[in-house]
């Protein structure tokens, strides 16, 4: 390996980053394509902000539909889903392990091309007229046999099969390409986070797959297994669908709570308090989140039985997430805090996702979520855990590495004035929606009544708030790409093998395999 | 690569057999005799045994690294949990009727 | 603002008018209070740490701490035994929610794109009204105070011969009754509730159905059993009568769902509103224009898809053909040639 | 980056593993992963049948009747039988026998595509009885409720199950090619393997398909 090069600059050209089989590449490849869709996405939302500022009608409710659908198809399925997985994770990962690379680099590729056909779909579907389903996709109001919901269904199968091909990509890079001395309790927490995330991955992925295939076939040829006109049962419909999307939540989730296990130990330069658990309770979460999909479900119409059963078993997801919590801030006692930017925003993490926590049990509670089922309240809960937990960890985690990706610094403050715009601005715009929803303003709603008006108009504000934010985050990147400081290899004083190789790394990683003799967090 | 392990020839032929055997003993309980309300239940015996030896001996999994044998059942657990919730919804609702 | 009038929901929590709304929100008030507590110990001690524990130099050592499973394990039991204290005060609110009782009201709720139509036992029929100016009036349920009613509902479709169109799930809605019950096409659900207070409150549609979701509202009038007595009596006294052929299409107008997509008040809602209608000069989608007369109207009617007035979406109402006999046609034409 | 094809028949490896080995046992791995993925998939449809055939039996027994027993259980012998010379195809890559390994991948492809002939035999007749899925339905319901739902589910199974077997026969063909050209031994045969263990779910998807949409 000759000197100076790295995996940035070892090739040039359009095609070798299109052909590539770096995961490194791979992951910035990703980094374009989601930060791309995370863009429009962003639009969406505060043209959804902007139509709710009044009472009364901006946009057409039949625009306003759409918009909402594709604020969240696109969120979910191209943003937040394979966000920290395929950028991060497909960046640090290997580097964590102490490995070359993932264990599969073509599967790597096709799954970016997936992604890639997925999106092309999904532009396809908007040009079809666009489809006005949500996106959950509820049988019967998404059978109408139009282009749109057939092409945005495809979309999120093929979307899919980049997320299952990385699942397994991952679970195989964690079991087979660790360095010596890499035991399975020797991993990053980051990476422990992951595993679990691919898991659900491979295994809830398929059956949405199906589902949609289904709906898709539905919207050809009027097949009836979700259509109650021909018998078939639009609940199961819901049964199928939940039981890939609530473990989709967890794939949103438990990558942000293992980059905030990184930050928290970085920053505060102490090891992680209680490994053991929060390692394990990643795997728990993952594994009891398959039991819990009925919670989506308590009004749907599925028996009360079952609903009891769903609403007990939700409640034991609670367990590992407080686990994770308090061992996040026992940590910090008597460690020595930095607060830096990435910091700033682990901290930020734990404020809003305790907050999306404790409404969890307003909703797994049935009582309660019978009366905030489908309200804002809702809307409210899961952003302050899928934004406000994962957004927060993926900025978190990509202003940590930003200097081992890009082997430069950003500024400083600039990034600390983005953060203060998308916290600040992020519970301006959330936290109101929880009083609206309590108040009884369901979601999905176009128009409402003038009582929640002053509400909205808060919540407007701040999502106004939260968008000139990544506005400032994205030109902190861009500057601290090709301004920055030399970063140096190891700027924080982190512990984790990624930091023991120079920034940016070079293609090959490790000029040798790494032998691994203690646990990754011995800040001693 | 180390060798690994290679599956005579002749086990090959004689789970191929079994295979056909089983086939013809599906066909003949299903057609041949009358064994409601077990039929579907002797057919879905019938049918995992079949894959059982599928996956022992031509998928090598007898012989494999446990964990492939781990993975594989594990995929099975998780659809019986899609199913096991799904039944238990269905078969508890009760019917609403109406009464105009 | 047809709304003001009635605008119930106002507070934190909206006005709890059953005993069960009470009792939920006993539940609510134990978490809220619950949650917060839990909250300011947690980031109480966040902050405190993160102020006492700042980096003071640069080669700060720190405290090699790596577990301590009597802590770990009283951190994890303590929210268990309080998770399944609200699960357990949750299920048994609901499944006294979910109680039938005895010798309740019946009244059959039917949802459709996009409006609500309640139905008595002794046949009668509310369905969403218009008042003098021509503003809609939500469909309007009134029930006794103190005395169980229970819904069974459905949803269907318009026109059951359109093989594109489908019934979809709604999702009935009281705030102020903290219950909730999603209406499935193809199978009756219930909901029961026994009001305890009088006055008026919004039903909200809280399952997605499309272009006209938010404007899918009804309203519950609870009254006492004297005034719901006269009310029922009222009705049934009243007798058929003879109605004019444009009286009979604004009787079409409020029960065939019209009234869900088109307003009489000029307001734009999924369809074209129906003042000033008739006589009206029209710009269609495709380019091409046209004045809305009678053979233009009866197209629409039969078959919505023909011509769409341009800034409208096609495919959102359904064929009226084979619905609506001629004369039904004729009098929602003279309907609306009276909407001026 | 490393330019031109490795020589894995002699060793060689990608450069992110350890030895060859170590790239066969995790490649295995990674297949065996991705077939659970594909299990979830058909399982979900198995879920579905499940459901449905509890809720409408008589849908359910009337539609099997439309199956002709004779062509699934033709079919069933000709899906073991591919899965057999799957099998010995790789059984011959072990014993370095380049002759008989091709001759049996070629025989799997055969079999795969004896096995869509016939599929194609039960398609035509049903379409042409007009039992075809859902709306599309325009056959004789003799009077029973939902029938179209069971060819919804013959239709939705048997056709994801035929795709399956095209994409397999494609990827047969393509190791058959490369064992042709003699790059596969008894040091390496990854891809065999592989290709062999998609080759051999489909065929355990089939064994259930079988007796429930031909025999229930």
């Amino acid at each position: 390996m000759s000197e100076g090069k790295n995996y940035i600059n070892q090739e040039a050209g359009l095609m070798s980053w299109l052909t590539s089989r770096d995961h490194k590449r791979i992951g910035l490849l990703y980094f374009y394509s989601i930060g791309f869709f995370f863009f429009i996405g962003g639009v969406l939302a505060m043209l959804i902000r902007t139509e709710l500022f009044r009472s009364g009608n901006l946009f057409d409710p039949a625009l306003y539909n759409r918009f909402m659908t594709y604020h969240g198809v696109i969120m979910v399925f191209f943003v937040i889903v394979p966000g920290i997985p395929a950028i991060l994770g497909n960046i640090i990962m290997p580097l964590h392990l102490g490995a070359r690379d993932v264990a599969f680099p073509t599967v790597n590729l096709m799954s970016w091309y997936c992604y890639v056909g997925g999106a092309i779909l999904a532009f396809w579907s908007i040009f079809l007229g666009g489809a006005d389903t949500g996106w959950t996709f509820y049988t019967p109001y998404s059978i109408n046999f139009s282009g749109a919901n057939i092409t945005a269904a495809l979309a999120a199968f093929v979307a899919g099969f980049s997320s299952i091909l990385t699942g397994v990509n991952f679970v195989a890079t964690v079991h087979k390409l660790r360095c010596p001395g890499m035991t399975m309790k020797r991993i990053t927490l980051f990476t422990w986070s992951l595993y679990a995330t691919a898991i659900l991955q491979v295994l809830a992925t398929p059956v949405v797959g199906i589902t949609v295939l289904l709906l898709v076939m539905e919207n050809i040829f009027g097949i009836g297994i979700f259509d109650p006109e021909m018998g078939g049962d639009p609940v199961l419909f819901q049964h199928f669908f939940w039981f890939y999307s609530h473990p989709a939540v967890y794939i949103m989730i438990l990558p942000a709570m293992g980059i905030i296990s990184e930050l928290i130990t970085t920053f505060s330069r102490k090891t992680i308090f209680g490994y053991t658990a929060i390692a394990y309770s990643s795997l728990a979460i993952a594994g009891v989140s398959f039991l819990v999909w009925g919670h989506h479900m308590f009004t749907s119409s599925q028996s009360e039985v079952a609903a009891v059963v769903f609403s007990v078993i939700t409640m034991l997801v609670g367990v590992p997430t407080a686990i994770k919590t308090f061992n996040w801030v026992a940590t910090l006692y008597k460690g020595s805090i930095q607060m830096q930017s990435p910091m700033l925003y682990a901290l930020g993490f734990m404020f809003i996702f305790t907050i999306g926590g404790v409404t969890g049990i307003f909703l797994s509670t049935i009582a309660t979520d019978i009366h905030f089922h489908d309200t804002y309240f809702v809307v409210a809960h899961f952003h302050y855990v899928m934004v406000g937990g994962t957004l927060m960890a993926i900025m978190g985690g990509a202003y940590y590495w930003f200097p081992k990706i890009t082997g430069r610094m950003f500024s400083e403050p600039w990034a600390r004035m983005s953060w203060v715009f998308i916290f600040v601005g992020f519970n301006v715009t959330f936290f109101p929606q929880f009083v609206l929803g309590a108040m009884g303003m369901p979601r999905r709603y176009a128009d409402y009544l003038p009582a929640f008006e002053s509400l909205n108009q808060i919540s407007s504000l701040g999502s106004y708030m939260i968008g000139t934010g990544f506005l400032i985050a994205l030109y902190t990147f861009v500057q601290g790409a090709y301004r920055g400081e030399e970063a140096g290899m190891n700027p924080w004083g982190s512990k984790t093998l990624e930091w023991t190789i120079p920034s940016p790394p070079p293609h090959e990683n490790f000029e040798e395999i790494p032998t691994v003799t203690a646990g990754p967090y011995e800040y001693r | 690569m180390a060798e690994h392990h290679v599956i005579p020839f002749s086990t090959y032929i004689k789970v191929f057999s079994a295979l056909i055997g089983l086939t013809f003993l599906t066909v003949l309980t299903a057609k041949g005799m009358d064994l409601s309300p077990f039929n579907g239940a002797v057919a879905f015996i019938i049918a995992a045994c079949k894959a059982g030896l599928v996956m022992a001996i031509f998928m090598h999994l007898k012989y494999d690294a446990k964990s492939n044998s781990m993975i594989i059942f594990g995929s099975f657990g998780f659809v019986m949990l899609l199913f096991i919730f799904c039944v238990l919804d269905i078969y508890t609702r009760i019917p609403v009727e109406s009464t105009l | 603002m047809w709304w003001i009038p009635t605008a119930e929901a106002q507070s934190f929590m909206p006005p709890a008018a059953t005993q069960i709304a009470e009792n939920v929100d006993t539940l609510y008030g134990f978490l809220l209070i619950s949650s917060l507590v839990s909250f300011v110990l947690l980031m109480g001690s966040l902050a405190y740490f993160v102020n006492k524990y700042r980096r003071k130099t640069d080669s700060d050592k720190t405290a090699y701490i790596t577990h301590d499973y009597r802590l770990e394990f009283l951190w994890s039991f303590i929210p268990f035994v309080i998770f399944m204290i609200c699960f357990a005060w949750g299920a048994k609110i609901y499944l006294d929610m979910r109680a039938v009782p005895e010798a309740a009201l019946q009244i059959h709720v039917v949802a459709k794109k996009w409006d609500w139509e309640f139905i008595y036992k002794n046949g009668r029929k509310i369905t969403s009204d218009v008042d003098d100016e021509g503003n809609k009036v939500p469909a309007t349920m009134v029930i006794p105070v103190n005395k169980p009613a229970q819904m069974i509902m459905t949803s269907t479709k318009v026109n059951p011969a359109d093989k594109k169109d489908r019934a979809v799930l709604h999702s009935f809605f009281v705030p102020a009754f903290r219950v909730k019950q999603d209406i499935v096409p193809g199978r009756y659900t219930q909901l029961s509730f026994t009001p305890t207070k009088e006055g008026t409150f919004w039903i909200f549609c809280t399952e997605y159905c499309g272009t006209g979701h938010s404007n899918m509202m009804g309203r519950v009038k609870v009254v006492s059993e004297q005034a719901f007595n006269d009310w029922v009596i009222g009705d049934e006294s009243g007798g058929p009568k003879e109605l004019s052929l444009a009286d009979k299409g604004k009787e079409i107008y409020k029960t065939r769902a019209c009234i869900g997509c088109h307003s009489l008040n000029g307001s734009k809602m999924t369809g074209p509103t129906w003042k000033g209608l008739y006589g009206s000069d029209r710009v269609f989608a495709d380019g091409s224009t046209g004045k809305a007369d009678d053979n233009y109207l009866r197209e629409s009617v039969l078959n919505s898809n023909a011509k769409i007035v341009k800034g409208y979406q096609p495919n959102q109402m359904p064929a009226y053909q084979g619905q609506l006999t001629d004369e039904d046609v004729t009098a929602v034409i003279e309907f609306i040639k009276s909407v001026k | 980056m490393s330019t031109g094809k490795l020589d894995k028949k002699n060793g060689e490896f990608a450069h992110h593993f350890n030895d060859a080995e170590h790239e066969y046992v995790s490649s295995k791995e990674g297949v065996w992963i991705f077939l659970t993925s594909e299990i979830l998939m058909f399982g979900a449809l198995f879920v579905g049948y499940f459901i449905y055939s509890n809720l409408y039996p008589e849908v359910f027994e009337v539609g099997s009747q439309s199956t002709d027993w004779r062509l699934g259980f033709t079919n069933t012998i000709v899906l073991l039988a591919s899965s057999l010379t799957m099998a010995l195809g790789i059984y011959y890559c072990q014993k370095n026998d380049k002759k008989k390994a091709v001759m049996n991948l070629a025989a799997t492809v055969v079999c795969g595509a004896i096995f869509m002939i016939v599929k194609y035999f039960e398609y035509s007749h049903k379409i042409h009885e007009g039992w075809l899925p859902g709306q599309w339905f325009h056959g004789d319901t003799q009077g029973i409720e939902n029938l179209p739902l069971y060819f919804s589910f013959y239709f939705m199974m048997t056709g994801l199950h035929g795709i399956h077997v095209l994409a397999g026969m494609g990827l047969v063909t393509w190791v058959a090619i490369r064992a042709n050209r003699g790059e596969f031994g008894p040091h390496y045969y990854t891809p065999v393997e592989g290709v062999g263990l998609f080759w051999h779910l489909i065929d355990l998807i089939w064994i259930f398909l079988f007796p429930l949409l031909y025999l229930v």
